[in-house]
């Protein structure tokens, strides 16, 4: 059974070999079809994959997540070994990166709905592998109907665009789409927003992501939020930039204004929340709404024919794209490492992890300050690029309206960064030190190998991404230049920014040599002064593990300030009031409902079916 | 607001001279402590920076009151260095107060082990001192001396008045400074 | 003073009725009488504020089976005193709602305890040392406890504060007293009276006078004596200098609480000078060794008193610039108001007493409704416009403090100028009355109103004039269970400021 | 080179600052005070003095003293102090390099704070976090309004600015200066904000996270925060008062950046000291209210520079 199972991860990590190397191969500028499938013979229906610069950043990420993702699997597995299907896990993992890679690699409608509905259908099955914990099915069933709702969208988008182009086919969509009247674009552009953005966990459409992330296996979650979410901003860069060169000017507002709200409220939210892989999730909406936040203004920028400028938010939001998926996946792995430990990750039952598992600890502190942006790791790295994005356009729109809207995008970047750090130091601080508050977390013993290795290989990436920023960041704009059929520059005035390949190291180098200085230093001048441990003050008594700062207690007074930001509003106003609509309908539909998973899945199935018969009829019909 | 700033910086200064505050308590002149602090102030760690914990081991809260009139502008400690500190592991001094409760032994302890070496600590007032009107009783050592803690310098008195303890304070620094061993060290008496 | 008698199981419903008459339980006594009745004895003394009527309810309690009902489900103003007495004396409080150990820390079996208290117990009899069980309550998910003390940052008196908080938000407080607890009235059994002058005087640092004047006017009170005119002004000059040099002092110590160094220094500095005047007109800093069994120590001549009344005059006149200060400085304000609000259910329900009282709206100085000596004086009692504050916040009790000060400041001027009119005191001696050597097991109490609030002192008579049990009930016991109560609500950070507003003392709380 | 005399001028002077706005301090309270040089003698002593850690105490404990510091110095050597020509050590100044460094630093102590478990440090790291969240966009926004109109994201730039006045406008500098040295209060922990000289744990803000500190690494955590002190002070100079930082190399102007300098921090240190001698301290939740008007005035300056 072991050896199953390290056979099935091993053979995962190859494959995602494979793909890292496919997209660097597409980072080269290269843009072909490879591969061509006729399920009916002379139909338009076409499994077509082709790789083209754009999906080359989302492969290599994809591709490293899932070589990271595998080898975690294997030490990760012992939590499940007990499990009947446990290799069933294995292969679904497998499986669900094949999908992710076939959205990526799509090159007509066919295919892209085919994966993008595998990967859904996939990631479903595998929030819910843990189905017998209460709540994990209701928490896995809000997620396959968002998802089911999003797919419905991009189907209505893609039958549009049949509609007015008569083919599936993405290159004549990226031919003539611009050229399709301006309200029919708007349509398709608002079909595409709410469907991507529901898979991308953009607010409002949100609600499945922190719900559905913290219940999945841990290696599934970081596959999830290190990748899946970011196939959504690839379908929808495709749909917006590379279809139709950024739209109308409106188009960039909305996307902007949404990605700022949820970056800033997803963060507020992170900071908050107890469960550490809730945090996580709920700071994987923030990074996505900042991304989408940089779309928008690139999208802006195209549409006001500032092409320099556009690239550099579009660079910045890719550029923060592969650090997310990076240092979130690892951080995935390292709140999967706590869960294996300790069986919880409530932050009101950690503590004192430091000092019980210090190797699994240190990789997870650097995660945690790639996380909140601290120099020299990838998320600063990322970070910076947008400010410099975003302070670069609101320069050159100072005088104008345009110039407001990037300071208030500035603002957002701000907040969301000091909320992210806030959530950060909470993660660490009340989980990691201080002394243990539970039995469990007293008991926690370091976890398998491979688990480990996986956590420092994310950590060390990051850490690569970070100093060598500035190089990845030309590969990447090499490779960018002359999408969506403009040639573009990245302005040379960002030299001395994130773009300058010595700063960060530079950086590096001095703060390492400043601290072992002052370290030398005191050494030659004090010698070896004597150290003392004694129990932490707690003026003059004795101390109990109640008097451990709580998660919930770093975070009251976010709540007390700023109530609002601390709301859920989107439950409160959107959901709730949608629920109980439902709630009144599904009453009169009990008979169907019986409890049973695989009846649900019958339900999933035949939607999907449905669906894609809907795409073949719509198709045909015109 | 402007009057205030402006009662603010015309405040004169209050502090009286150490040589005056000490006339009263000192026997010789001039005064060897006083001497012998001008005269170090740029040598030795101690000098100009020494750290106080305040242990009250059941005191009757007059030695309390005499300590925290160090800090009026009167006598003005800080201007020796000598301040008090939020935290032992920031103090150089630890000083007691009271004749050692039954319900205070272990805190005195555990502040003592709290505190980096190297440290010292200075009894004030009579009870701390074992001369005080009570004694042992059911609830109370009655002096600090045996309690397993080593004083360094006793300032008796009860209360001791801020002189008096500013100078066992200027005692302790130079103990500290002469690189006098912390443990088992000869009582000094102020 | 009505005297009442009742059994041990009928104490607690003759409490409540005169609880619910609007009187507030002022002390309770318990004593080891089994030398001479053969049994325990239990009295709960209470006053009625608007009246000056008191009531002492006694009780025996049996040797045998020291047990009676407790009086706190009722009444939670004798929580405390029936703990204390379950501690030092081993007395039971049947159906008594925290049976736990008060003064004593530590986990002290019935077997261990040898209750100190009881007369065949030895004073320096030795109880094992504290150990204090860890006791890992479970606290709510995501709440936990905030310790402070009993080593406080800066210098301040041990006391424990454990806070249940989420966050900023305080939601309950759990204050553990006692940690100075020195067997002060174990020590003062069997002293002459004069010895035991000295206990009372050294019970509390800065309250040295009221509570040695409180023992004095006990003992006076059971021999009857009354002590000369002189004395008599003499006495409230030095209760009045010792308010007056508290408060200033309290104003200071609640600038520290907030950071406003103005306050600190300029009441630190004023406080400073009338101690040193106190030095100059006592001999002590604190007003001690001027109280004498049937008088006082020391004359105050003339030429000094004035001088006093000139100090004063001074002291006031810089404090009142202070004040001004003070109260004009917006963020002082707002950090006052509105914080630590103390409910006059609250004070009616512990029996608070003192400037926290007043300063919530509940009227009672012991000075107005249990006057001795020089306060019962006509002039003094139409000077004596006692003020009281309805909001029960910090700013109330700061407020209250203030007027309170030139409240003294007026009665100083008043004692000043009878010292100044009376005939010169004819030696020290003529300003002592002389005692006659009371009977034994003959009890008193003595009540004083301290800066802090009314101190009773219950003194029993031994043999040859000696003490057979002296019981301080100081202002701080009653207090300091309030304390607990008007913080929660509050946010952690503003506790210092709360509890420097009450300025309670532990030394003679705990004893 | 010029620069690394830049962060060495700050090292020295950043104790003396601290001891100089104590010792005013005490001054305007009407006492001798401390002299200036305590801070000196302080580090001198805790250098000395043995480390007593606590047992909850993990690696952050041993290695955030030095990495603060390190980052701190980091961060010194972004910023222009004598000179705006020869560029500053790292990443040309960028403002964003330097305040993630500070911010690093910032998140360096909270853990080190954390790492104990005193409930002390817990409830200063919320109260810090609460403000860091205001802080943080209002510098930025602050020396943003200040630079972009030179088209500048750098301090050498931000300088040129300010320098040059013709592409400044009054408004903007001062309103910027309004917020910048309002959030500097906050920054360094001082009244109205925090009390530096409290006693009180339950109080505290930024003492909080080095009450479990001892010997040589309190030396190291108090040196650290004396210099962000000073780097907060020289900001505040780079984007408001750049006068006498100049562009020579040559010995006289060298020798006047260093005395204008000089005159500048004594001028923002006096000013410290005599807001501490007439505030008292803030509730906690009175604070974000003063962040957020902080913020406003930022950001008028941001319009400021798009309107006129």
């Amino acid at each position: 059974m072991k050896a199953m199972h390290v056979l099935a991860s091993t053979l995962t990590a190859l494959l995602c070999a494979a793909i890292t190397a496919l997209g660097w191969t597409a980072l080269q500028g290269v843009s072909e079809v490879f591969w061509t499938y006729h399920v009916i013979p002379n139909s338009p229906l076409l499994i077509v994959f082709r790789i083209q610069p754009l999906a080359g950043l989302f492969l290599c990420l994809l591709g490293v997540s899932g070589v990271l993702s595998a080898i975690y699997g294997i030490g990760y597995h012992n939590e499940y070994r007990t499990r009947r299907y446990g290799i069933l896990l294995d292969l679904g993992i497998l499986l669900f990166i094949v999908a992710m890679a076939a959205v990526l690699l799509a090159a007509d409608v066919f295919t892209f709905m085919l994966g993008w509905e595998a990967m859904s259908v996939i990631s479903f099955l595998l929030v819910i592998y843990d189905h017998r914990k209460p709540g994990n099915l209701q928490s896995g069933l809000v997620y396959a109907i968002m998802t089911q709702i999003g797919s419905a969208f991009l189907l209505v988008a893609f039958l549009v665009l049949y509609a007015y182009t008569r083919s599936l086919n993405f290159a004549t969509f990226a031919a003539v789409a611009h050229t399709l009247p301006p309200d029919v674009q708007s349509v398709i552009f608002l079909c595409a927003l709410i469907g991507f953005s529901t898979k991308a966990g953009i607010m409002p459409l949100h609600v499945w992501l922190p719900r559905a992330h913290p219940i999945a296996p841990s290696h599934v979650s970081s596959l999830m939020s290190g990748v899946m979410i970011k196939t959504a901003l690839f379908g929808f860069l495709t749909v917006v930039i590379l279809w139709f060169g950024g739209g109308a000017t409106w188009w960039g507002l909305t996307v902007a204004c949404l990605g700022g709200v949820s970056a800033i409220t997803a963060a507020a939210l992170a900071a908050r929340a107890t469960g550490i892989k809730q945090i996580l999730a709920y700071s994987s909406i923030d990074n996505m709404g900042l991304i989408f936040l940089c779309t928008g203004v690139a999208m802006i920028e195209f549409s006001m024919r500032d092409t320099p400028l556009a690239m550099l938010a579009l660079l910045a939001a890719l550029w923060q794209t592969w650090n997310h998926g990076l240092f979130k996946t690892a951080l995935f792995h390292g709140a999967g490492a706590i869960l294996y430990a300790t069986h919880t990750d409530s932050l009101n039952r950690l503590g004192g992890l430091a000092r019980s598992m210090p190797k699994t600890s240190i990789a997870f502190s650097i995660l945690l300050l790639s996380w909140s942006a601290s120099p020299p790791f990838g998320g600063f790295s990322g970070e910076w690029m947008m400010f410099t994005a975003l302070s670069t356009a609101a320069e050159h729109h100072l005088h104008g309206p345009m110039g407001i809207l990037d300071v208030i995008a500035l603002l957002a970047l701000f907040f969301t960064a000091a909320l992210t750090a806030w959530a950060a130091l909470r993660v660490y601080g009340i989980g990691f030190l201080g002394q243990p508050r539970t039995v469990a977390a007293r008991d926690a013993r370091e976890v398998p190998r491979t688990m480990r290795i996986a956590l420092w290989m994310g950590a060390t990436l990051t850490l690569v991404s970070g100093l060598a920023g500035a190089f990845l960041i030309a590969r990447l704009a090499k490779a960018l230049t002359g999408i969506a059929g403009r040639v573009a520059p990245v302005p040379s005035a960002l030299a001395n920014g994130p773009l300058s390949p010595v700063t960060v190291p530079t950086a590096f180098v001095l703060i390492f040599a400043a601290t072992v200085t002052a370290w030398t230093l005191i050494r030659l001048a004090q010698g070896k002064t004597s150290t003392r441990t004694v129990p932490t003050w707690t003026c003059g008594g004795e101390r109990t593990p109640s008097m451990q700062y709580s998660g919930n207690g770093l975070s009251q007074p976010l709540e007390r300030a700023w109530p609002l930001l601390a709301t859920p509003l989107a439950t409160q106003w959107l959901y709730r009031p949608a629920y109980a609509w439902v709630l009144r309908t599904a009453t009169r539909f009990r008979k169907i409902q019986s409890g049973n998973v695989r009846s649900y899945l019958v339900y999933l199935f035949a939607t999907i079916v449905l669906l894609l018969i809907v795409a073949r009829v719509g198709g045909g019909v015109r | 607001m402007w009057s205030l700033i402006r009662q603010r910086l015309t405040t004169p200064i209050a502090t009286e001279p150490l040589e005056e505050l000490f006339s009263h308590v000192a026997t010789e002149e001039p005064d060897p402590l006083l001497v012998q602090w001008k005269q170090n102030i740029r040598r030795g760690p101690f000098y100009g920076s020494l750290h106080i914990r305040h242990v009250d081991t059941g005191s009757c809260n007059a030695c309390e009151w005499e300590l925290t009139a160090l800090l009026n502008p009167i006598y003005d400690a800080q201007r020796l260095g000598i301040d008090f500190v939020a935290s032992p592991r920031h103090a150089d001094v630890l000083v007691v107060t009271g004749g050692v409760t039954r319900n205070l032994a272990q805190a005195l302890e555990l502040t003592y082990e709290a505190t980096p070496a190297p440290k010292a600590v200075l009894a004030i007032g009579a009870c701390a001192c074992g001369t005080g009107l009570l004694g042992q009783t059911y609830a109370q050592r009655g002096t600090a001396l045996d309690s397993g803690i080593p004083i360094l310098v006793t300032v008796a008195g009860c209360p001791p008045s801020p002189p008096e303890i500013l100078r066992g304070l200027l005692n302790i620094m130079t103990i500290l400074n002469g690189g006098a061993a912390t443990h088992g060290h000869a009582t000094t008496a102020i | 003073m009505t005297l009442m008698t009742c059994g041990p199981q009928a104490i607690s419903t003759l409490c409540q009725s005169y609880a619910s008459q609007g009187f507030r339980l002022q002390t309770m006594m318990a004593t080891d009488e089994r030398r001479i009745h053969g049994h325990y004895v239990l009295r709960y003394a209470f006053v009625h504020d608007a009246t000056g009527h008191s009531v002492v309810l006694e009780t025996a309690v049996p040797h045998d089976s020291p047990h009676y009902t407790a009086v706190t489900p009722a009444l939670p103003a004798a929580n405390w005193y029936e703990r204390e007495a379950l501690d030092l004396l081993g007395l039971f409080p049947d159906g008594h709602p925290e049976p736990f150990p008060l003064m004593l820390h530590g986990d002290l079996a019935a077997n261990a305890n040898p209750y100190p208290l009881r007369k065949e117990v030895d004073r320096a009899v030795s109880l094992p040392s504290v150990s204090r069980s860890l006791s890992v309550e479970a606290v709510p998910d995501g709440e936990f406890e905030v310790p402070v003390g009993p080593i406080h940052a800066g210098v301040i008196e041990p006391g424990h504060f454990r806070f249940h908080v989420r966050g900023e938000d305080v939601q309950s407080l759990d204050v553990t007293l006692f940690y100075t607890h020195r067997g002060l009235e174990k020590g003062a059994e069997g002293l002459t009276f004069a010895e035991g002058l000295a206990v009372a005087e050294q019970t509390c640092g800065v309250c040295s006078a009221s509570h040695g004047a409180a023992f004095a006017q006990a003992v006076e009170a059971i021999c009857d004596a009354h002590i000369p005119e002189r004395a008599m002004w003499i006495r409230l000059l030095v209760l009045e200098l010792e308010r007056l040099y508290n408060h200033i002092g309290d104003v200071g110590n609640i600038c520290a609480g907030i950071g406003f160094s103005f306050g600190v220094m300029q009441a630190g500095i004023l406080k400073e000078k009338l101690q040193r005047h106190n030095a100059r007109l006592t001999g002590h800093r604190f007003l001690r060794n001027m109280m004498a069994i049937g008088g006082v120590a020391r004359d105050v001549p003339s030429d000094l008193a004035a001088h006093t009344g000139h100090v004063v005059q001074e002291t006031m006149s810089a404090f009142s610039g202070l004040v001004n200060v003070l109260l004009s400085n917006e963020i002082v304000c707002d950090r006052f108001r509105q914080t630590g609000i103390l409910a006059l259910d609250v004070v009616r329900q512990y029996g608070v007493v003192g400037p926290a009282a007043r300063a919530s709206g509940y009227l009672a100085d012991a000075r107005l409704t249990q006057p001795s000596g020089a306060y019962s004086d006509k002039e003094v009692q139409t000077l004596l416009h006692v003020p009281t504050f309805p909001d029960g916040d910090v700013m109330a009790r700061v407020l209250q403090r203030i007027e309170e000060s030139s409240v003294s400041a007026t009665l100083i001027g008043l004692a000043v100028a009878k010292l100044r009119s009376l005939p010169k005191a004819d030696g020290d001696s003529s300003l002592v009355t002389p005692m006659v050597t009371p009977a034994p097991y003959e009890w008193a109490l003595g009540v004083t109103e301290s800066p802090r609030g009314e101190n009773v002192h219950f003194v029993m008579t031994g043999p040859n004039g000696t003490i057979d049990r002296l019981r301080i009930r100081s202002a701080s016991y009653a207090n300091w269970p309030a304390v607990a109560k008007a913080v929660p609500g509050n946010i952690i950070a503003d506790f210092p400021l709360i509890n420097k507003s009450f300025e309670l003392c532990y030394a003679c709380c705990d004893r | 080179m010029i620069s690394v005399w830049q962060v060495l001028l700050l090292m020295v002077m950043a104790p003396f600052v601290q001891g100089y706005v104590q010792w005013l301090k005490a001054r305007i309270q009407g006492r001798i005070g401390p002299s200036p040089l305590k801070p000196w003698r302080d580090l001198r002593k805790q250098l000395a003095k043995e480390v007593v850690l606590s047992n909850a105490a993990s690696w952050v404990s041993r290695l955030v003293p030095y990495l603060s510091l390190g980052l701190v110095l980091g961060a010194a050597a972004c910023l222009p102090v004598l000179s705006g020509l020869p560029g500053p050590l790292l990443g040309s100044g960028s403002i964003f390099l330097f305040l993630s460094l500070l911010a690093f630093s910032r998140l360096s102590l909270l853990l080190l704070g954390l790492d104990s478990g005193s409930a002390f440090a817990g409830m200063g790291a919320g109260r810090d976090l609460l403000f860091s969240l205001l802080v943080e966009p209002t510098i930025f926004i602050s020396l943003l309004a200040v630079g972009l109109p030179a088209d500048a994201t750098a301090f050498p730039g931000i300088l040129r600015a300010a320098a040059a006045n013709t592409s400044q406008n009054p408004a903007v500098a001062s309103l910027a200066l309004v917020a910048i040295a309002g959030v500097i209060l906050v920054e360094t922990g001082r009244l109205p904000v925090d009390n530096p000289d409290t006693h009180l744990e339950l109080t505290m803000v930024h003492e909080s996270f080095l009450l479990e500190s001892s010997g040589r690494y309190l030396a190291l955590l108090s040196f650290s925060a004396q210099l962000r002190q000073l780097l907060w002070y020289t900001v505040l100079f780079a984007a408001c008062f750049p006068w006498g930082i100049n562009e020579s190399s040559t010995g006289a102007g060298f020798a006047i950046a260093i005395l204008s300098f000089l005159i500048k921090v004594l001028f923002a240190s006096s000013a410290v000291a005599v807001i501490e001698g007439v505030f008292a301290k803030w509730r906690v939740f009175a604070v974000p209210r003063y962040l957020t008007f902080m913020l406003a005035l930022a950001v008028a300056a941001m319009l400021a520079d798009a309107i006129l």
